[in-house]
């Protein structure tokens, strides 16, 4: 059967993307010009996303869930002298900042290496989750450059105090133990827009902006946007045009002067987030 | 080739030999086997306090999603790989001198598999669906995912565990036979039922042998995928240090390595215990260790040129992880790898502890305890320094994960005692086949021949030595 | 690129085989020896005159290094493919290991062949004793010296590219390919029959067989390189695929694939053809081809986007370069198995005659 | 509901007062107040959602439709406006309201996890009273009879302490202490981060205590410790300012201050600088600015005077900060303009805290942003509603008063002081003296646990108010808070804050007894307001009256504005710099740096297990207090990252673990404010230290604030520990391990000249 509808499709199959004709591709950019650092992204992916708080033990042993990750990296700007850093004995320069979640890769090396492909890449070209079907293997934990899956070491959700648990978000649901999970770009707010742009009569267009993912929406300086990358009016899509970061490269020919880049781009992961360089003025 | 010491040995004597070895145990093997089940049972408590409390018990974290249930996997696995291999290759090449050990070296094959298989899944987050994995015919035609290295791994050891069972089965039904006729009571049921009415007679005999050449010729491709596949795991991913193209047949090498390294622990323990001594020779002990010597050295420039080849590759990454493997955390690993499995093994180079059985048998642990550093610094190093290096971190493996692979080396002997007393470790069919061959050698023709065109290049030779 | 890298290319494959052939029969005299296998006696002088070719294969080196230098190895020209060069892309640092280890392997090949003629059954022990133990040594420096070429005329030629199965493969590869041309050349010595020590069929089946287990291995090297490097998908490692496989000179890739493993394996598996010193010339013949395209591609991949050559088809030059290279390679061993004595030296007598005579 | 008008019970005059409205001058005309049940579709962002004004969840559940309130967001005094997100009656997610001129659809994780305060399974659901020293559970009967028997009369001896308050919060409270026959003095609030010192001297310089800030317009911001990003009055405003203040052309950001904050992570320049010398600098920069006659011009005589001697090398040793830092500053302040220059509390907390605010103010008169990027402030007709920031000093003034036994029966709420306060302020003695202490309150938290009547109240998700932020970062606008979702522990367990001092009201004064609820009270109260408000809403919907709009519009927007006066051009009055010739010396001692994170806040956040579990923005630790130490400094010492170390004081000493970061001076430890609760419930209990029980009582001459970074302690090794629980977990730990990016290029730098060059403007 399986055989029948390989030859069946064997054209389809063939092609690089699949999902070439799919109007969708949700895709990121975040500004590290404007990103503080703060942290509002994480706590609110938490709130959006059932992310189980683990507790000071679970997290000393590397267990913690957290699906964005500020990452902090104290390196001074390549090729400048300074007055007065003596042996870098102080960050003059402040800390470097991150925001690190699921890069939503389109050649994800998560994905192949699933044994009951629990995940996939969806039609939105999103590097799907099915926690059903997981049964925590973990390899696509190991083979994920970015290590943004997170796995279910416990049943964290299991002695949650009363009332806390009135706050999750049932339109996702809790993860239990065994089971591997990561960012997912909010998708069921993505789920809850296409339905509603279905609902009125334009199933292939959603709005840019009407999706805002949960670290988007409460980024208190505006750092990150999402949006559609295969809608060129859409703000995350003028974006990429503008920095020059092109789709399926792994190396951007483009002038050093524009800030777009991918973090990791040289593993030809096709990741789907941009990054937009930090910027510090080196005459201060 | 010549002074094989067996040369005389009654036939009768054999048989009695090695049927004496399934009669009734003595109080040490009690203890030992006492010892083996305590260590599985706290493997079974580890294993069920893991499944309810979750694997988080078992101290693997981000990004060291795996760690020693891993390791010992593909340690088993590697153990596995000797016995069934050099038993078909040897019988390909027609090696005689692998006769007298085959029988316990394919026993541990078999149980070492049965120990790997174990790892798979009690290391799955979900133990409890791991049938998903299998491709099963179920309503909604859900299949498994056929790109993936674990599934592949699913079908091998499937494969390779069945094929080894049949292999070790069918080598062993006219000794069964043997049994069958000496045995009493239950035994004498199980026998039978096991030989299958062999009567040793020629056209038994002749469907006997294409048999076993045929499964042996299926078993050399298959024990080569298999551990392939195993590499693959690796291999096949993108992670710094794993994604190694050479990976394959250096886990073939590795495993075969190992392997002979436990043939060899096995050899020594089997030859004293029960009086072996005039089977398992120095000369086989000789040629199995020459055979670890060669194959250790296969593995050795494989290792080496991996090294060498990340360093010349000027792979930040991989460069990384090469660096801090030699001077990191976990640099005691590797050294202790490097001191156990690279330079250990040039011991074997020396005829004095070749023919050393004592010497052997503690060089042959040494040389296993490096193969398991080796599958340790496989798994861990490379994902303590992996591509994003806000994720670095060390860990070591927790309790339960320790304990279950105590459990494992438990369980893998409890199997293999228990094989002993029923089943003989020594094929006494092959052996009276080598004796056979031994005695009557002298007066084969075609060796004649042979001695003749030998002589005859010889005169040549020389005479174009004293011309030149 | 140009043609004349493309020349180049045809020429460093043409090293390739003049260091190879008295390489890999040293490899295989010690193996031999080492293995106890009897038939050696009937060949290894014969391999052992091979060394005649050495000093060919130096005179290309010095050719290629000097004369060719960044034409042969682009990046000795600035070509980095986007990565800095490591220390290995070193001019002079890679001259100098060439020569060096060139000149080194030849001494100890020639040690090794010089010992050789001293040893046999009734030698005395103590020679006996150091050829073995130099025989011990010889598959450590093929293996070392054979995983140094491949990654220095092969492996540079993309400098971000790397593979530690390379090594193994291309001197596996190598191996197999002085087999098909020993098989070659045994029979066409036989058809001469002038020898002084006739060469007996089984001979013939012998290389064959370990022809096929090589042909399997070397199915099994290539197919592992291939899938690890397919299925990770990094960019540096795949591209070098796709030019092989893609380029303008895709056919030849496949061809070499074919000629390397489909042709003597569907061959070499039946034992009438391992039997048949005719029958073994087909797959013996496939093995040769197919591994001189395997060197060039492998040699000319990197730039295969830029160049549609052909060997022998899309220039004359690559005709003259290696019918040139290997008649005068023929004329050294033919020269060297003279002077070893391994002809009867009368013109008149023909082998046959002549053992008859000796009888 | 009905509305009844008794306007004649009471005079029109009283009526404001006790609204709150006392300044408002305009006639107000009371009218019927509908309810606002009518169903409105009112576009968020440009997702159509529903934004309902809340009456009765009940009846507006349907099942799987998401409903969206406006609300204020009572996490820190900002005053954030938020939406909150109900499904089948619970609250599952605040975002920022878009509208809002405070926070423009952003919120901070603070604000998001709000949502762990409301639903907190520490919060008290019953009342107690102290019976024979124990505090035991009783009905709310009974309760309700304590509250009214000790507020519920006139009593003289009566104080009120809460923490920053504003709105008819305020109001209700300025009420009760005027009904009980006491003055305003005795409306004690406390609240530790915001800028008390600041607050003053801008007061006498500027003649307000907060004038707006123009982050867009500056082209350099120099910070005197202002940590705007995170803690600073209003983070997430200012963080949206700074991403304005960072568009191209692109401002540059210079951040002085003896720890780093993220403000300083986030800086061009970071200058470390000894603590409590940043007047120092500030003097030494003025003083070159005024070898410029364009600058100098700017100050009066006496001042230009204080200022002109300085000697910058001196000024560099006693700083810490090069000599060339110094002239490369004043060069940047003379070159980028106009700028901002801002004193933080780092600086104002020292014991010359107002003489160095003042040096810095100073500077910003003499380059000319005062009226450029210092703007002046309209006046408000509610001057009642206007937030009351409070300060330490306020705190010594009531324990003053407890000491002496003016003061018998304080209410406390929405303040900790006996978690905060140093133990060399001897609180805990003051407290004690109290005959009767109650506390509304959410959480048993210090203060709440030492009290004799404890009054569980509703979150502010759960009840009705209205408040102004900290910073305004529009003039007059008044948030308004409404219920989200039902009381999570029912009517029966909590009670909103409002209806039981409405009810302590109506005890000593009938007139009170009006409002059925605070809830009546601020309904009315806005409709009172209405032509004082730039914000009509006209009716929608047929049939609906113009209050009914007006609520209902009020309430979907979250908050109205109020029509202001013209703002005043901003006349600056530096005074005199007289900061002694130099500061004392300390020895060997470590500067000790309580800071501040956004997070934890003060510590009110500690129980919110988000925030226990977002990692801090410097040293990424969780779930932990710790020491930051930097490398050299910790090299000396024989320090490791998680080496447990013991910081004392001369009042004191704490036990916590190290942090090996280059980020703080090398004569600074900095240990993060927020950890150290004794109570406080599961999430908080037993977590850390807190650094501020070891001050040192100093205080800013001036102003009487107590000078929280000018303790000196000793620092000293006691055990390894092992590591601490940190974002980047394992033995690779912070300085080794998240310090390097190892070639990986995973965060790219540019400058900011490359920048300017290539980035346009945004529209």
């Amino acid at each position: 059967m399986a055989l029948k509808r390989m030859i069946e499709n064997w054209s389809r199959l063939r092609k690089r993307d699949y999902y070439e004709d799919s109007p969708f591709m949700w895709g990121m950019s975040i500004d590290l010009n404007k990103c503080i650092g703060c942290g509002a992204c994480v706590t609110a992916c938490y709130a959006e996303n059932n992310l189980p708080v683990v507790g000071k033990e679970h997290y000393a042993t590397g267990h913690a869930m957290h699906w964005m990750r500020i990452e902090r990296y104290w390196e001074e700007p390549e090729g400048e002298t300074d007055i007065d850093i003596k042996d870098g004995e102080y960050p003059e320069r402040g800390a470097h900042y991150i925001p690190m979640m699921c890069q939503q890769c389109n050649h994800a090396p998560c994905e192949p290496v699933c044994p009951v492909a629990a995940t996939y890449h969806t039609t939105d070209h999103l590097n799907a989750q099915v926690y059903n079907r997981c049964v925590g293997s973990r390899y696509c934990g190991n083979n994920c450059p970015y290590k943004v899956r997170y796995f279910n070491f416990f049943d964290y959700w299991k002695d949650l105090p009363s009332p806390l648990e009135m706050q999750l978000n049932p339109d996702l649901s809790v993860r239990s133990k065994g089971v591997m999970e990561k960012c997912t770009f909010c998708v069921q707010r993505i789920r809850a827009a296409k339905d509603q742009a279905n609902d009125e009569g334009h199933p292939h267009h959603v709005e840019d902006g009407a999706v805002k993912t949960a670290c988007q929406q409460s980024c208190p300086t505006q750092a990150i946007v999402f949006g559609n990358l295969r809608d060129p009016e859409s703000e995350v899509a003028k974006q990429w045009e503008e920095h020059e970061v092109e789709l399926g490269r792994h190396e951007q020919d483009k002038s050093e002067d524009l800030r777009g880049y991918r973090v990791l781009e040289e593993l030809n992961v096709e990741p789907c987030v941009m990054y937009l360089d930090r910027v510090r003025d080196t005459e201060a | 080739m010549s002074n094989y010491s067996m040369k005389d040995i009654e036939w009768a004597k054999i048989n009695k030999d090695v049927l004496k070895s399934l009669e009734s145990p003595r109080k040490s093997f009690w203890v030992v086997l006492g010892v083996c089940l305590v260590l599985v049972l706290i493997g079974v408590a580890a294993e069920a306090y893991q499944y309810q409390e979750g694997l988080g018990v078992a101290l693997m974290n981000r990004p060291h999603f795996w760690q020693l249930y891993i390791s010992n996997f593909v340690f088993w696995i590697g153990m596995s790989h000797s016995g069934t291999l050099l038993s078909a290759i040897l019988l390909l090449t027609k090696a005689d001198w692998r006769k007298p050990i085959y029988r316990f070296a394919e026993a541990m094959t078999l149980f070492s598999i049965l120990t790997a298989a174990i790892f798979p899944v009690i290391h799955l987050g979900r133990v409890w669906d791991m049938y998903w994995v299998l491709p099963y015919p179920n309503q909604r035609t859900i299949w498994p995912n056929f790109r993936s290295p674990l599934l592949w791994d699913a079908a091998a050891i499937t494969t390779y565990a069945t094929s080894s069972a049949l292999f070790l089965y069918i080598g062993m039904i006219p000794d069964l036979a043997i049994c069958r006729d000496n045995a009493k009571g239950w035994r004498k049921k199980l026998y039978s039922a096991l030989s299958m009415g062999w009567m040793g007679r020629a056209r038994e005999w002749i469907a006997f042998r294409k048999t076993y050449v045929l499964m042996a010729c299926f078993l050399v491709p298959l024990a080569v995928s298999v551990h392939s596949i195993v590499a693959s795991d690796f291999a096949m991913s993108i992670m710094p240090d794993w994604h190694i193209t050479s990976f394959p047949p250096y886990f073939v090498a590795g495993a075969l390595y190992s392997g002979c390294a436990a043939i060899i622990t096995l050899f020594v323990l089997l030859r004293h215990v029960f009086r072996f001594e005039e089977y398992m020779t120095t000369e086989i002990m000789d040629k199995t260790a020459k055979l670890t010597f060669a194959i250790a050295m296969v593995w050795n420039y494989l290792n080496l040129s991996e090294y060498a080849s990340i360093w010349y590759s000027n792979d930040m990454f991989e460069k990384e992880v090469l660096i801090e493997k030699f001077t990191g955390p976990y640099a005691p690993i590797v050294w202790g790898m490097l001191l156990c499995a690279t330079v250990a093994p040039f011991a074997m180079a020396f005829k004095k502890v070749r023919h050393n059985m004592w010497a052997m048998f503690w060089l042959s642990l040494v040389l296993q305890l490096g193969m398991w550093l080796e599958r340790f610094q496989i798994v861990s190093p490379p994902l303590a320094s992996n591509h994003e290096p806000w994720t670095w971190a060390v860990v070591w493996p927790g309790l339960v994960q320790l304990s279950i692979t105590l459990a494992s080396f438990g369980w893998f002997t409890m199997l293999f005692l228990i094989f002993c007393k029923i089943f003989p470790s020594v094929s006494m069919y092959e052996v009276k086949e080598m004796v056979f061959h031994r005695r009557h050698a002298s007066s084969r023709a075609e060796l004649q021949d042979l001695d003749k065109v030998k002589e005859e290049m010889i005169k040549t030779e020389e005479g174009l030595h004293h011309g030149a | 690129m140009h043609m004349t890298t493309a020349n180049w290319a045809v020429l460093m494959d043409n090293y390739l085989f003049s260091l190879y052939i008295p390489l890999a029969a040293t490899f295989w005299c010690a193996v031999l020896h080492l293995v106890n296998g009897k038939w050696r006696y009937e060949v290894r002088f014969l391999m052992a005159s091979a060394r005649a070719l050495f000093p060919l294969g130096f005179v290309l080196l010095l050719i290629i290094l000097f004369v060719g230098g960044e034409k042969a190895f682009p990046w000795m020209g600035g070509e980095t493919f986007g990565e800095p060069l490591n220390g290995w892309h070193d001019r002079t640092f890679f001259i100098v290991r060439e020569i060096v280890l060139y000149l080194a392997v030849w001494g100890f090949c020639n040690y090794f062949f010089k010992l050789q003629r001293k040893e046999f059954p009734h030698a005395a022990a103590a020679d006996r004793w150091r050829f073995r133990n130099v025989a011990l040594l010889v598959p450590f420096v093929y293996c070392i010296y054979g995983t140094i070429v491949a990654w220095d005329f092969e492996m540079t030629q993309w400098p971000r590219w790397w593979s530690p199965i390379y090594g193994p493969y291309h001197f596996e590869s190598m191996m197999r390919a002085f087999l098909a041309f020993f098989i070659v050349s045994l029979f066409v010595l036989r058809m001469r029959d002038s020898l002084k020590r006739r060469i007996n069929d089984y001979v013939f089946n012998y290389c064959a067989q370990i022809m096929l287990a090589l042909t399997i291995i070397w199915t099994y090297a290539f197919f592992v390189q291939y899938l690890v490097m397919w299925y990770g998908d990094l960019p540096e490692e795949i591209e070098r695929y796709h030019k092989l496989t893609e380029g303008p000179n895709w056919f030849l890739f496949w061809g070499f694939f074919l000629l390397n493993s489909f042709v003597p394996f569907f061959m070499l598996i039946f034992k009438t053809v391992r039997n048949s010193p005719y029958l073994v010339l087909f797959p013996a013949g496939s093995i040769l081809i197919g591994t001189y395209l395997e060197r060039f591609m492998w040699i000319i991949s990197p730039h295969a986007d830029d160049i549609a050559h052909t060997p022998f088809l899309s220039s004359w030059v690559d005709v003259v370069i290696t019918v040139g290279v290997f008649s005068v390679g023929t004329f050294l061993w033919d020269r060297q198995m003279k002077k070893d004595g391994l002809y009867y030296e009368g013109e008149e007598e023909s082998g046959a005659q002549a053992r008859q005579a000796n009888a | 509901m009905a509305q009844k008008r008794n306007q004649d019970q009471w005079t029109r005059r009283a009526f404001l007062k006790a609204m709150g409205l006392g300044g408002a001058g305009s006639a107000l005309v009371l009218s019927g107040c509908g309810d606002t049940d009518i169903i409105n579709n009112v576009d968020i962002e440009v997702r159509k959602e529903l934004v309902e004004p809340n009456v009765d969840p009940q009846d507006f559940v349907r099942p799987g439709v998401e409903t969206w309130y406006a609300s204020t967001c009572r996490q820190c005094p900002a005053g954030c406006a938020v939406h909150a997100r109900v499904r089948e009656g619970r609250v599952l997610k605040l975002e920022g309201n878009p509208n809002s001129p405070v926070n423009k659809g952003r919120l901070c994780a603070m604000g998001q996890a709000g949502l762990q305060g409301h639903y907190n399974p520490d919060r008290l659901r019953k009342p107690m009273l102290r019976k024979q020293g124990e505090l035991v559970e009783v009905s709310w009967a009974e309760a309700e009879d304590a509250l009214k028997k000790h507020l519920g009369r006139k009593n003289r001896k009566l104080a009120w302490l809460t923490g920053a308050v504003s709105g008819h919060q305020a109001a209700i409270i300025k009420a009760h202490l005027d009904a009980a026959g006491v003055s305003e003095d005795r409306f004690f609030v406390f609240d530790t981060l915001p800028p008390a010192v600041g607050h003053a001297v801008n007061e006498s310089i500027y003649g307000h205590m907060m004038p707006k800030y123009d982050f867009g317009k500056a082209e350099l911001i120099v910070s005197f410790g202002a940590d705007f990003l995170a803690t600073w009055m209003s983070p997430v405003h200012f963080a949206a300012e700074y991403a304005k203040f960072r568009m191209p052309p692109r401002g540059t950001l210079v951040q002085i201050e003896p720890k780093m904050t993220l403000t300083g992570a986030n800086a061009d320049r970071w200058i470390p600088i000894k603590a409590g010398t940043e007047g120092y600098l500030a003097k030494a920069l003025a003083s070159l600015l005024a070898r410029d006659s364009e600058y100098a011009s700017r100050l009066p005589a006496d001042v230009l005077a204080s200022i002109k001697q300085v000697n910058i090398d001196e000024v560099a040793r006693i700083t810490g900060v090069p000599a060339e830092r110094i002239h490369k500053l004043r060069a940047l302040l003379t070159t980028k303009r106009p700028s901002l220059v801002l004193s933080g509390s780092s600086a104002e907390g020292t014991a010359h805290g107002a003489e160095t605010a003042n040096a810095i103010q100073l500077l910003n008169v003499m380059l000319g942003n005062v009226g450029a990027t210092i703007l002046p402030r309209a006046s408000s007709p509610f001057p009642d509603l206007e937030p009351r920031m409070g300060g330490w000093r306020e705190l010594a003034q009531l324990a003053d008063g407890l000491n002496k036994g003016a003061i018998d029966t304080v209410v406390v709420y929405g303040s900790n002081p006996l978690y905060q306060a140093p133990k060399a302020l001897g609180f805990e003695q003051a407290w004690s003296k109290a005959k009767m202490r109650v506390a509304f309150s959410m959480f048993p938290d210090e203060t709440t646990m030492a009290s004799d009547l404890v009054l569980p109240i509703h979150s502010y998700l759960e009840e009705w108010n209205t408040s102004m932020p900290a910073y305004a970062a529009e003039d007059g606008v008044l948030n308004i808070q409404q219920p989200v979702m039902n009381p999570v522990f029912g009517p029966e367990s909590t009670r909103p804050f409002g209806d039981l001092v409405l009810q302590a009201l109506g005890t000593i004064d009938g007139k009170y007894r009006r409002w059925k609820s605070f809830a009546d009270y601020i309904k009315e109260s806005l409709l009172a307001m209405r032509p004082a408000l730039k914000d009509t809403f006209a009716p929608t919907v047929k049939g609906q009256t113009a209050e009914e709009a007006f609520l209902q519009g009020a309430l979907s927007q979250g908050f109205v504005r109020i029509k202001t006066g013209e703002a005043k051009t901003l006349k600056a009055e530096p005074a005199v710099v007289s900061l002694p010739a130099k500061p004392p010396s300390q020895g060997a001692k470590f500067a000790l740096v309580p800071s501040p994170r956004l997070g934890l806040w003060d510590g009110r956040h500690a129980n919110l297990p988000w925030l226990q579990e977002l990692p801090d923005q410097i040293a990424q630790v969780v779930w932990d207090s710790w020491v930051e130490i930097h490398p050299a400094t910790a090299e000396k010492l024989g320090v490791k990252t998680g080496d447990l170390i013991r910081v004392s004081s001369k009042q004191g000493s704490v036990e916590v673990k190290a942090v090996v970061l280059p980020s703080v001076r090398k004569d600074v430890v900095a240990i993060p404010l927020g950890q150290g609760h004794t109570e406080y419930g599961r999430y908080a209990k037993g977590v850390g230290v807190n650094p501020y029980r070891i001050l040192d009582p100093v205080y800013d001459k001036q102003t009487g604030e107590l000078a929280v970074y000018a303790t000196y302690v000793d620092v000293s090794k006691v055990a390894d520990a092992g590591p601490l629980v940190t974002l980047a977990h394992g033995d690779l730990v912070l300085e080794s391990n998240t310090s390097t990016q190892a070639g990986r290029e995973i965060v790219k730098t540019v400058s900011a000249k490359q920048f300017n060059r290539t980035e346009k403007e945004e529209g």
